[in-house]
């Protein structure tokens, strides 16, 4: 289709979804209303599991495979992009040139944030079931983490830091360790994802039954694979050249 | 013993299986991760087939996570969803059977994407719940688009999964915007809740919008017109096994979906004289562009892909009758046409192992010393066209008697009698250079030239690349032949479509109650129109064949050259397509059911 | 008024297809579906919002009484941004990969997959 | 408060609009990162801390740094 044609199409559909959109949203519950019924069942339930972060409670417990299908989803896309950012047989990698190593306001900061961010992601996940946050927030914090390194100018030390074999691993164990905690849960209590680890005492780290050890599988999991992930892009853009 | 564990397992055991292997592959040699892919594939086989049995003629229920349906997810699994299920995993065993030989890298990828894509499947066929759907089919979306792409020095293949990445996540993106209607309305994400709650208070403009946005990613993922656009393009491009799957079982999981949702959450809101009248004509138009679409192809993987298209249709017209016989008839179909297709696809991935060409004019007379493969294909072209006792003939006579109307009828004979055609066509003229090959190029569509090799042309043809085709291939004459595999699926139809009954198992866990469906078999009309259908066929491939298509063909010219050119390959087109499309299926569906 | 944070969400979904459709550039595109995307979260945070509310995470010790926003919207957005991650990476290694083949990202110049 | 709110929905509204306005995608990758940062503003807003984290961490850091990376590669093709 011609340019002008595709805006034509589009334009029409448009404004035919857009005309049905606004007559649906006239109809939805006044934003701000109090009429939530999913939430009035949610949040005693995860209360009485001591949880009191409920969106932990949700994520990782009474939706929990939606959390399972949401990890396979990330670790098939990090597999996923590893397979299509591979080096083709008509490139090849070259070697990273040394950087100078001269200590510039920029690279101090990166290497003062590193420990932070790292001691703050590590909080994130092991408290995911009782302040905001979890496995996966936490996960993320701990692999921006690392590419500090980056930011510090440093792109020989990140990779000397990131075997990433030993990633690829932790990443599929990770994923496999939420499954496997699921299917134990069939052994043990009878039923898949069950929350079979005594629930303890509300505020405590040890509490919530398997929720801290789901978001610690998942903080694993997201951690080494959006370390693998972003490996391949850092690749792509800095060492990986076409042969000639 | 209470079988509600077997579910989730069959989800669970692909999944750790592909952690298995993506953590082996780091450090064991190709041969172990081609085991352990495998084994794991059987495995899941044998948990579906075991479901299967378990289901019998039932629902298996399961509350993942011991929670009630009004606060977790529940699992259900019925004769279809699980029959689907399993189809998945058989066709996932079939790729890796295949792929053994099939790529030299010696990477892992494929495995673990291909077992991943296996756990979504079965995710997506056995889960209850609106947004865990959601889930699930991102999670086939994600494996589907990076095996697509997987061939990374084809320029089309990236082109392909970037098209189908594009598109598939828009559609997601509008069924998770119905999603989150309803969850306004009614404050609920289970699929029999939700039908519970919209149950008794009719349907309007918030809940019928909610609906067509939901429907759209389903429709995307079943490819139905006008948002078809991507198949032809992920199928021409992907790993030959890998269009086995998309086209038996990915694809036709969309279907599943739209039927699915609309009974389960709407049967009771919305009427279902609407639904069904839309539901037809959108088959009906996808079944007759995706015929004339296969008819006009050269390139092997998309005429296939378009033959699929039309299949698409054709199942969309036999389940949009919302009734157990019809729901059984493109189950029957459904599988039957998984078998055929995904032979007639790894065959032509054996072409292009061995010559390095999918293209139909450039590999005339090519093919003629393949042994049985030849034969092979001649008799999967005469199967897609539903020649008894293929489990696609039987199929496409159960459809036809569900469909009722005669005009129905003779679009099922038409379009299945066309894309055999079609198949039947390049094979005669690759396997046994019938014809004179065809000399005009038309710039406006995509010839096979230059597609990639895959595999390392094998001057002998393994067997770990014909066994999959021939168990394929037997596993769709067994669906043809086997009564009891009908009997099954016309239990699964009648149970598909009572929304009350699943209401009330999801809620109280009680057992269907025990009135047989009907037997479905195959009758004596059935039989003759399968073999008019593929009478038709081998006229017109004979025809084709020999270019005897005279003034017919100049007439046609000028609309075909119209449709190629309206099949891009352009992203942004496909976008506007989909954006159309909704607003189409807005007016069909909304303005009819507004009291 | 009532209604205007859900006419953004649908206006955000709508945008991104726009963006889409007049793209020049493929790593556009790609931005312009995660804009899409974003739609989603925006109309599903906007359903579960109560006015007055706190946050669905209690505080240390004993559990608060008193209405808390919609929690289930929350995690069902949390899902949807990993979701989001996920397809924006796929799609951008597609592009790179299309880079190099094509030697153009517009997709006006891409024409191998035609009829 | 719920005036705030509503703010935070328009600035978002803004903000997305100008993302996909923006041709270019190196300022692309700058302005998405302010998007998401405009969406992290706004789940503080409506109570989500829990989304608002996830946003800070995925749609201002890693998704903008792949863009670049992504946008750093595609450019050096053309050259």
């Amino acid at each position: 289709m011609s340019r002008r044609l595709r805006l034509v199409v589009f334009g029409l559909g448009v404004s035919g979804i857009g005309v049905v959109f606004v007559l649906a949203a006239l109809l939805i519950p006044r934003f701000g209303g109090g009429d939530h019924p999913y939430r009035d069942l949610a949040v005693p339930a995860a209360v009485a599991r001591s949880a009191p972060n409920v969106v932990s409670a949700l994520n990782f417990d009474q939706r929990a495979l939606d959390t399972l299908g949401e990890e396979t989803i990330l670790l098939a896309s990090v597999v996923g992009a590893a397979a299509l950012l591979r080096p083709t047989t008509s490139e090849h990698e070259r070697s990273i040139v040394a950087e100078d190593r001269i200590l510039s306001a920029t690279t101090l900061l990166g290497y003062l944030l590193l420990p932070v961010t790292l001691l703050v992601g590590l909080d994130v996940v092991a408290h995911g079931h009782l302040t905001p946050g979890g496995g996966f927030q936490g996960g993320v914090v701990l692999a921006t983490g690392l590419h500090l390194l980056y930011v510090a100018g440093s792109y020989s030390t990140l990779v000397r830091l990131r075997p990433l074999t030993w990633y690829g691993i932790a990443e599929a164990l990770g994923a496999g360790a939420f499954a496997v905690l699921g299917v134990s849960g069939l052994v043990a209590a009878g039923g898949f994802l069950v929350n079979m680890l005594p629930y303890g005492r509300f505020g405590d780290l040890f509490s919530a039954g398997t929720v801290p050890l789901l978001n610690l599988a998942v903080g694993c999991e997201v951690a080494s694979g959006v370390i693998v992930l972003l490996a391949q892009f850092l690749a792509q853009a800095l060492t990986v050249r076409a042969t000639r | 013993m209470d079988p509600s564990w077997l579910p989730p397992t069959v989800i669970a055991i692909p999944l750790i299986g592909a952690c298995l292997v993506l953590a082996l592959a780091q450090h064991t040699p190709r041969l172990v991760v081609d085991v352990a892919a495998l084994v794991t594939a059987l495995f899941t086989v044998a948990g579906g087939a075991v479901l299967l049995v378990v289901v019998g003629a039932g629902r298996v229920v399961t509350r993942v996570g011991g929670w009630t349906p009004q606060i977790g997810i529940v699992l259900v699994a019925d004769p279809i969803g699980t029959a689907l299920a399993l189809l998945a995993a058989i066709l996932t065993a079939c790729a890796l059977l295949y792929t053994w030989r099939y790529f030299d890298s010696a990477e892992a990828h494929v495995h673990v994407l291909l077992l991943l894509f296996l756990a979504g499947m079965v995710g997506f066929a056995l889960t209850a719940d609106l947004f865990d759907l959601f889930v699930f089919f991102e999670l086939m979306g994600a494996a589907a688009y990076a095996l697509t792409g997987h061939k990374i020095e084809e320029p089309q293949a990236v082109h392909g999964g970037f098209a189908f990445g594009v598109v598939n996540s828009l559609g997601a993106y509008f069924s998770l915007t119905g999603i989150a209607l309803l969850y306004a309305r009614t404050g609920r994400l289970g699929l029999a809740p939700l039908g519970a709650a919209l149950t008794g208070r009719g349907a309007d403009v918030l809940v019928l919008a909610a609906m067509v946005l939901v429907l759209t990613g389903l429709l995307v993922k079943a490819a139905i017109v006008p948002f078809h656009f991507w198949l032809a393009d992920a199928h021409a491009v992907a790993p030959s096994p890998v269009c086995a799957l998309f086209s038996g079982v990915m694809a036709p999981l969309g279907l599943y979906g739209v039927v699915r949702v609309y009974v389960t959450v709407f049967g009771a809101a919305v009427p279902a004289v609407v639904a069904h009248r839309t539901l037809v004509g959108l088959g009906v138009v996808t079944a007759g562009l995706g015929a004339v679409m296969c008819l006009a192809q050269r390139h092997l993987k998309r005429m296939l892909a378009y033959s699929t298209i039309a299949h698409l249709g054709l199942f969309l017209v036999g389940m949009a009758t919302l009734s157990g016989q019809g729901m059984a008839g493109s189950m029957v179909y459904l599988l039957g046409h998984a078998g055929v297709k995904g032979a007639l696809f790894l065959l032509v991935g054996l072409l292009l192992a061995r010559h390095g060409n999918v293209d139909e004019v450039g590999l005339h007379g090519r093919g003629r010393a393949d042994g049985v493969a030849r034969w092979l294909f001649v008799l999967a072209a005469l199967a897609l066209a539903g020649l008894p006792p293929f489990g696609t003939g039987l199929g496409k006579a159960i459809s036809e008697e569900a469909a009722e109307r005669w005009w129905l009828v003779g679009i099922f004979v038409l379009v299945s009698a066309a894309t055999g055609g079609a198949a039947l066509r390049a094979g005669l003229r690759v396997h046994f250079g019938l014809g004179k090959p065809p000399t005009d190029a038309d710039p406006d569509t995509t010839s096979g030239e230059d597609e990639a090799q895959e595999g390392r042309f094998p001057a002998r043809i393994p067997m770990t690349m014909v066994v999959p085709v021939v168990v394929l291939l037997v596993g769709a004459v067994a669906i043809g032949v086997v009564p009891a595999v009908a009997d099954r699926l016309a239990e699964g139809g009648r149970l598909f479509v009572d929304q009350a009954g699943y209401l009330e198992a999801v809620t109280h866990g009680a057992a269907a109650t025990q009135t047989p469906a009907p037997a479905r078999w195959w009758t004596l009309s059935g039989v003759a129109l399968g073999v008019l259908s593929t009478a038709l066929a081998v006229t017109l491939a004979l025809l084709a064949v020999h270019g005897r298509f005279g003034w017919l063909g100049r007439l046609l010219d000028t609309p075909l050259r119209t449709l190629h050119r309206a099949h891009s390959g352009h992203v942004g087109d496909y976008v506007a397509w989909l954006l159309g499309g909704v607003a189409v299926l807005s007016g069909l569906l909304i303005l009819p059911a507004l009291p | 008024m009532n209604m205007f944070p859900y006419l953004v969400g649908g206006w955000l979904l709508l945008v991104g297809c726009l963006g889409v459709v007049r793209s020049r550039d493929l790593v556009h595109t790609v931005v312009c579906v995660s804009v899409a995307q974003s739609g989603t979260y925006v109309l599903l945070v906007a359903v579960g919002y109560q006015s007055g509310a706190a946050a669905p995470v209690q505080g240390e010790g004993t559990p608060v009484p008193g209405p808390v926003v919609d929690p289930v919207v929350q995690a069902l957005t949390l899902t949807d941004i990993v979701v989001s991650a996920t397809v924006t990476a796929l799609l951008l290694g597609l592009v790179i990969q299309i880079a190099k083949l094509h030697g153009t990202v517009d997709p006006d110049r891409l024409n191998d997959l035609r009829g | 408060m719920n005036m705030l709110v509503m703010l935070g929905f328009a600035l978002v509204a803004a903000m997305g609009t100008a993302v996909v306005f923006t041709g270019e995608p190196e300022r692309q990758a700058v302005t998405l990162s302010a998007y998401g940062l405009s969406l992290t503003v706004l789940f503080i807003l409506v109570q989500a801390p829990d989304v608002a984290l996830s946003q800070v961490a995925v749609g201002t850091a890693v998704v903008p740094l792949m863009v670049m990376l992504a946008v750093r590669k595609v450019r050096g093709r053309r050259e």
